[in-house]
Order: C-alpha cells, then sequence, then structure tokens
C-alpha cells in the first residue's frame, strides 16, 4: 500500500489513525464497550463537520478570488489580507441577519427544508475514506449509500420552493428536481465502471483496486466514464454552466428566494459541501482516493477533492450558462447512452483482462 | 398457544414480523379512508414496504441463511416504482379530464 | 454498567419502527397532500433503517435510491401536476373513514396474534451479518433470471404505457 | 451489520445538530421585527397575482418517470457489477438482454419527444 511509502515519522502520516487509537485506549481502560467505539466515532464525525464547514469558508474565498481572476476582476479584497476573512463576515453578517419566514409559506415544511438539504451534505462524508482503514464508516455498500443519501437533496429543495409559497421557488424548485433527476442516471451509471472494474461497491475496495492504474487511466472506457461522472456531477450540485435552477435572470433566485438569514446560510454550505463531495467522490471513484507518493493519505484525498473543486471554479469562471433545453437533451441524449456504453465496454474489458468465471 | 408479546431485546424475528404487520395495517387503513387517489397511492406504498419488511425479516432469521426473501424484496421495490409511475400517469391524465383526483368524483370513467 | 451491544440494536430498531410508524399514521391524519408526502418519505427511509438491522445492507440503499430518491418524486410531481386538490381535505366520509380505520385493526390484531403465536422452526435468534450484495447479484443472475428478465419486460411496457397516458394530445 | 451502518446514522444525528444549532444562535441574536410587507411573498418586488400553485406542464411528469425506470435499472446492475467476475458471460448477456429490452422503450421516448423540453 501507497500509505506505507509516507516517509514521515507516523505522527505526520498517520496522525488522526494515532489519536483514535490513543483515545480509544484512554477510554477503554474507563468503561466498557462499547462506549469507547461510540465516543469516538462521536468525536471523529464532531471533527470531520468542523473540517468540512472551514474548508467551505476557504473555498468560497477561493472561488470569488479565482473567478474574479479569470474575468479580470479584483474579488473580495477589503477584510483581511487579501480578503480572506471576507467569508468570516460573511458568516457573522448571516448570523445577524433577520431570518425571514413569509406569511403565505408553509412554516412547518419552510423550516424543516433547510435541514433536509444540509444534513445529507453533511452525512456522505462520513463514508469518504481518509486513509487505510481511516473512515468513519466503512460500509460494503458505499457507493449506493452515498448516491442514496445525496438523492435526499432533491426532496429538500423540492420542499422549499414549494413551501415558500412563490411562483418562482416553486418553478425554481422543479427546474432543479428535473435537472437533478436528469442527470443522477449518468452519474449512477458512471459510477458503476469503477465498481464493475473493483468487484466491490465498497469505497476502501474501489480504492485498493486503484493501487498500481488509477481508474481514469484504465484506457479507453476510464477518461470517458470520469469525463461523464464529472459533467453529471456539475449539474447535481447545480453548479454554472447547470445553475439554471437559480439563474437569477430568470427566475429570481431559484428555490431560496424566500430564505434569508441563517436558513439560507444552511443551503449555502449544503451547496460548497456537495461540490467538494463531488470532488472526494471523483477521487474516490477515478484518482486512486488516497493514494499517492511521500505525502500522507488524507492530505492526498483533500488535495484531489479540493483539485477537482478547483476546475469546478475555473468551468464557472468560463462557461456561459446553458439554455434549459440542451441542459435536458444533453443529460438525457448524449450523457447517458455515452455512461450505458461505456459500461457495456468496461463488463467486455474486464472479462478479457481480469477473467470470469465462464 | 397463546400469544404472548416479544421480550424487549435481542430484536427477534418477531419484532420484525410485528413491524411488517403495523405497517400493512396502517396503510391498509389509508387506503380505505383517504379520498386523494394519490395519498392512497402512498398508503400502498406503506402496505408494499409492510410486506418488504416481512420478507426481510424472514430472509435475515432463516437458518441456514438464503437471501430468497431479500431478492424478492428487490423485486417488489422495482415493480411498485413501475406501479407508481404508471398509477401517476392515470391520475394525471384523470385530473386533467376532470380537474379533480378525489376517487369519490372520478368514478365514472365515461369521457 | 456494561451496555451490551444488542441494547444499542434495539434502540435503533425500536427507533426506526416507532418512527415508521408515526410517519404513515400521519400520512393519514394530515389534512394537506404535500405534508402527507413529507410523511412517506420518513416511514420509506425509517423502514431503510430496519432493513440494515434485519441484515439487509443492499436492500437498505436500495429503499432509499429507489423509493426517496426516485419515487417520492415521482410522487411529489405527481403533486405538482394536479394543483387544484392540494389544501383540499381528503379524509373519507366519518362512517368510511371509521370503518377502514376498523378494518386495518382487525387485521393487524388477527395478523399480530397468528404470528406471535406460531412456533418458528429454523429461525436464528439474531439476525444474519454478512455482506449480501454479491450473493443477491448470483441469485438474481442464476435462480431469478427469469424474474428478472419479465421485470425489464415489465418495465419496457410501464414505460411506453405511462408515456401514452400521461402525454398531452 | 449495525457496526458499519451505525456510524452513518450517528453522522446523520450529529449533522442534524450541526445545522440547528446555527438557527438557536442566530434565533436569540437576530431582531424580529416582522411586518405585512417585509413577510409579503417576493415575486420582484411585485404583489402574487393568481393563485401560487400553478400546473406544470406534462414533460416535467415524463423525466420523472423516465428517471424511475433508469434508476431502477441501473439498482439491478449494482449486484450484476459486483459479483460479475463469478457470474461472467452468461450474466453478460442476459444484462444486455435486459438493458436492450428498456433501450427499445428509450427509443420509443425518444421518438415520442419526451426528452424534447418544448
Amino acid at each position: 500500500m501507497s500509505f506505507l511509502s509516507c516517509p514521515f515519522p507516523a505522527l505526520v502520516c498517520n496522525p488522526f489513525g494515532l489519536a483514535r487509537d490513543g483515545i480509544y485506549g484512554l477510554l477503554a481502560a474507563i468503561v466498557p464497550e462499547p462506549l469507547p467505539t461510540v465516543a469516538l466515532t462521536v468525536l471523529g464525525i464532531a471533527m470531520l463537520i468542523a473540517i468540512i464547514a472551514l474548508t467551505v469558508m476557504s473555498q468560497v474565498w477561493v472561488e470569488r478570488r479565482a473567478v474574479a481572476f479569470l474575468q479580470e476582476r479584483l474579488g473580495p479584497n477589503r477584510v483581511g489580507p487579501a480578503g480572506v476573512l471576507q467569508s468570516v463576515a460573511d458568516v457573522l453578517k448571516l448570523l445577524l441577519k433577520e431570518d425571514l419566514i413569509p406569511f403565505k409559506a408553509d412554516r412547518a415544511t419552510f423550516v424543516v427544508a433547510p435541514l433536509v438539504v444540509l444534513v445529507p451534505s453533511l452525512s456522505v462524508w462520513s463514508l469518504i475514506p481518509w486513509g487505510p482503514g481511516l473512515a468513519i464508516a466503512d460500509v460494503n455498500v458505499g457507493i449506493l449509500l452515498v448516491l442514496a443519501i445525496g438523492s435526499f437533496t432533491t426532496l429538500g429543495i423540492l420542499a422549499a420552493g414549494w413551501a415558500s409559497a412563490n411562483k418562482y421557488s416553486l418553478l425554481g424548485g422543479m427546474r432543479v428536481a428535473a435537472q437533478l433527476i436528469s442527470y443522477e442516471v449518468p452519474l449512477v451509471v458512471s459510477a458503476l465502471v469503477p465498481v464493475l472494474w473493483a468487484g466491490t461497491a465498497s469505497l476502501q475496495g474501489i480504492i485498493e483496486s486503484q493501487a498500481t492504474v488509477w481508474n481514469v487511466f484504465v484506457l479507453p472506457v476510464g477518461p470517458i466514464a470520469f469525463l461523464v461522472f464529472l459533467i453529471a456531477g456539475i449539474a447535481e450540485v447545480n453548479r454554472s454552466p447547470f445553475d439554471l435552477p437559480e439563474a437569477e435572470s430568470e427566475i429570481v433566485a431559484g428555490f431560496h428566494t424566500e430564505y434569508s438569514g441563517m436558513r439560507f446560510a444552511l443551503f449555502f454550505l449544503a451547496e460548497y459541501s456537495n461540490s467538494l463531495a463531488i470532488g472526494a467522490l471523483a477521487a474516490v471513484l477515478f484518482l486512486g482516493g488516497w493514494q499517492g507518493p511521500i505525502l500522507p493519505p488524507y492530505v492526498w484525498l483533500f488535495f484531489k477533492a479540493y483539485a477537482v473543486f478547483l476546475i469546478l471554479v475555473w468551468i464557472r469562471g468560463t462557461l456561459p450558462r446553458l439554455r434549459y433545453d440542451q441542459l435536458m437533451h444533453f443529460g438525457w441524449k448524449v450523457a447517458l447512452p455515452i455512461s450505458l456504453v461505456t459500461l457495456g465496454a468496461t463488463a467486455v474489458l474486464v472479462s478479457a483482462v481480469q477473467g470470469t468465471a465462464a | 398457544m397463546p400469544p404472548s408479546l416479544p421480550p424487549l431485546y435481542p430484536i427477534t424475528l418477531q419484532h420484525g414480523l410485528l413491524l411488517g404487520a403495523a405497517l400493512f395495517s396502517v396503510g391498509l387503513a389509508g387506503v380505505l379512508a383517504k379520498r386523494n387517489a394519490i395519498v392512497i397511492l402512498m398508503a400502498v406504498e406503506v402496505m408494499l414496504n409492510g410486506v418488504n419488511v416481512t420478507f426481510v425479516a424472514f430472509a435475515g432469521y432463516l437458518q441456514p441463511p438464503v437471501l430468497t426473501g431479500q431478492v424478492f424484496a428487490v423485486f417488489v421495490i422495482a415493480v411498485a416504482a413501475a406501479e407508481a409511475a404508471v398509477g401517476l400517469a392515470i391520475i394525471i391524465a384523470i385530473y386533467r379530464l376532470r380537474q379533480t383526483v378525489q376517487v369519490d368524483k372520478a368514478d365514472e370513467l365515461r369521457g | 454498567m456494561v451496555i451490551p451491544m444488542e441494547l444499542l440494536v434495539a434502540g435503533g430498531f425500536y427507533t426506526f419502527a416507532a418512527a415508521a410508524i408515526a410517519g404513515a399514521i400521519s400520512l393519514i391524519i394530515a389534512r394537506n397532500v404535500f405534508h402527507s408526502a413529507l410523511f412517506l418519505t420518513l416511514t420509506l427511509a425509517s423502514a431503510g433503517g430496519v432493513f440494515v438491522i434485519l441484515g439487509a445492507d443492499f436492500l437498505a440503499a436500495v429503499q432509499l435510491l429507489i423509493y426517496v430518491g426516485a419515487v417520492m418524486i415521482l410522487i411529489l410531481f405527481g403533486l405538482m401536476l394536479t394543483p387544484q386538490d392540494v389544501e383540499l381535505p381528503n379524509l373519507s366520509t366519518p362512517g368510511q373513514a371509521i370503518s377502514g380505520a376498523i378494518v386495518a385493526a382487525a387485521i393487524f390484531v388477527v395478523s399480530a396474534a397468528t404470528l406471535l403465536s406460531a412456533q418458528w422452526s429454523g429461525t436464528a435468534a439474531e439476525p444474519s451479518d454478512v455482506a449480501t450484495t454479491e450473493q443477491i447479484g448470483v441469485s438474481l443472475f442464476t435462480t431469478f433470471v427469469l424474474p428478472f428478465e419479465i421485470a425489464s419486460v415489465l418495465f419496457l411496457v410501464a414505460m411506453i404505457g405511462a408515456i401514452v397516458i400521461a402525454r398531452e394530445r | 451489520m449495525v457496526a458499519s451502518f451505525g456510524p452513518v446514522a450517528l453522522a446523520v444525528a450529529i449533522a442534524t445538530v450541526f445545522g440547528l444549532l446555527p438557527l438557536f444562535l442566530s434565533g436569540i441574536i437576530v431582531p424580529k421585527k416582522p411586518d405585512s410587507v417585509k413577510n409579503a411573498t417576493y415575486e420582484c418586488g411585485v404583489e402574487t397575482i393568481g393563485p401560487t400553485y400553478i400546473q406544470f406542464r406534462t414533460p416535467y411528469y415524463l423525466y420523472a418517470l423516465l428517471f424511475v425506470i433508469f434508476d431502477v435499472e441501473a439498482v439491478f446492475l449494482f449486484p450484476w457489477a459486483v459479483a460479475y467476475r463469478q457470474l461472467g458471460l452468461f450474466a453478460l448477456a442476459e444484462v444486455a438482454i435486459f438493458i436492450g429490452l428498456l433501450l427499445v422503450g428509450y427509443a420509443y421516448a425518444w421518438r415520442k419527444k419526451a426528452f424534447e423540453w418544448t
């Protein structure tokens, strides 16, 4: 395993694993099972969510600066050196802003909807492996569960649009839902390619199957499946050029038009967390996951996920927004057939290269 | 032997079967008591889930282990998806003709 | 005090079971159709949790992916396409509602009494705890090949039928 | 099973708390001065005309319908992909028939312009 090639002391290469074992040893001496395991899991999840929240703040700043650079603008540069504290200021502003609930809105649904969007976007991180044996949950149907948890987002958005009792919100919600379901099929089918290649649906298993060659370099199917996955992934997180659902020139701000203050911030947090999660998933499925030379595994995974996010930023800064009919057309008539053909080719390739029973 | 409730834990086959029966009954009550066709469809989904819980419970506790129950449940889910697709298509078609999805108003199917 | 693992498992089961039944009952009681749909989501997701405890890992993921991710969206789209009835009271006449509840309660009592008094031979004390995806794959493509292919015919028929019925002419 | 899935359930619970915490915090400190203009539905500053819950067009439903069918198909492919090496070419033929039948429906939907947004 390439983890072993990390030349630094164990404290650098595997700090989370060491901390886990140390805390477990301490707790196990005081309280009986399964309490230490549960306490340790809770601690790990809390730390992971905190890291994701901080990363999201960095993402917002990086994205605004990068897009400004691409478009020859300045971007945020007032709060702190080079504007790095802009996100902190944004969070404080949203925290202090009045939280409006329109009189005509369906209160209960309006209040629950942001949570239905946020909770899955944070929960999927518990399944992403950060190193050998280093994941909050190592489930043997990992990739399927990630996609399943992700599908809650559509419901939350639809509920937010409906609860706002606003035609633009409703229309925005329906548009997101139609877009998400149109690109979910290519996403799932292209995610099947690594599963077929590895012969397991566990994320760790998929990463380990890429010990010699990353899936993206498995010619000729790897690059195509990766590209389809990336495009469908961009559509799944509603980012430009697939950001029709919140195209301000057409339908105000889409499904979150009526949301303000902290509730709006939750949608915002979920969107960036999902963008990074698509990056992490692309890394796990196609880019070798936590594997890489010299650097510790968790650094590699974070680096790959962030790199994919930067590609999304680059695309956003470069391409114009699609028209809605073009978007649906591409999803159903281009991405879906390509992903199915790729899957078939992979099956033949697996038989030829790895051999099968009959 | 008179029926007796299973002990609280460990979870046994009876727990799963009881839950399946409860979901099935609640779904049935919904089918009988509601008049919006889409809600009736939802209640049918609840009934199917009760059946699935039963299938999965049997598959989980059978000795020696056989997964046939789970395979059946996969088929039930798949068929339920197809059923929902066609059922909702019919409801939408009726709505287009009658401007209602209340079953007691849509019982005359002469166009 | 030692907390055995079974207690955590039991706690999970009762939480999910209670959520599933509460969701199903709320589905019936809710006046608003959209709320009914959200309660159905709760029931379906909780049933997925129960599947995990009963040892069906693949099926739990399928439950979330197909029911919550697909069928629920379909139902909500159906609601959006039939907007006139969203706020209408949709419980039947009291007589019909009460008799429906009585019938359902009677069926529950009878089936519960039957399954509690029956002797279930050949069953384990605890649910199985093995990875199921591969086994399901093997039995799906050997023992159940015919139902599998028939399912695809069913999908084809459902797809064409629903397009024909739903399309505006 | 519970040992491997339990952390996911815990993560859902903790993420919910994480979402509720800032809502609770801001609930304490933010100003609450609702008035009929501020809390009116925002549609570009103009009062809403007509019923909010307009009827959507059938193409939306057709996308959802096709999605459900293809999603179920993709889910059937997961056990096949995992067990493929045990099953071999016979299973590949079975899946080819399975997808082939669905492609007939796909071609029908294409011909009936179910994928067109017009």
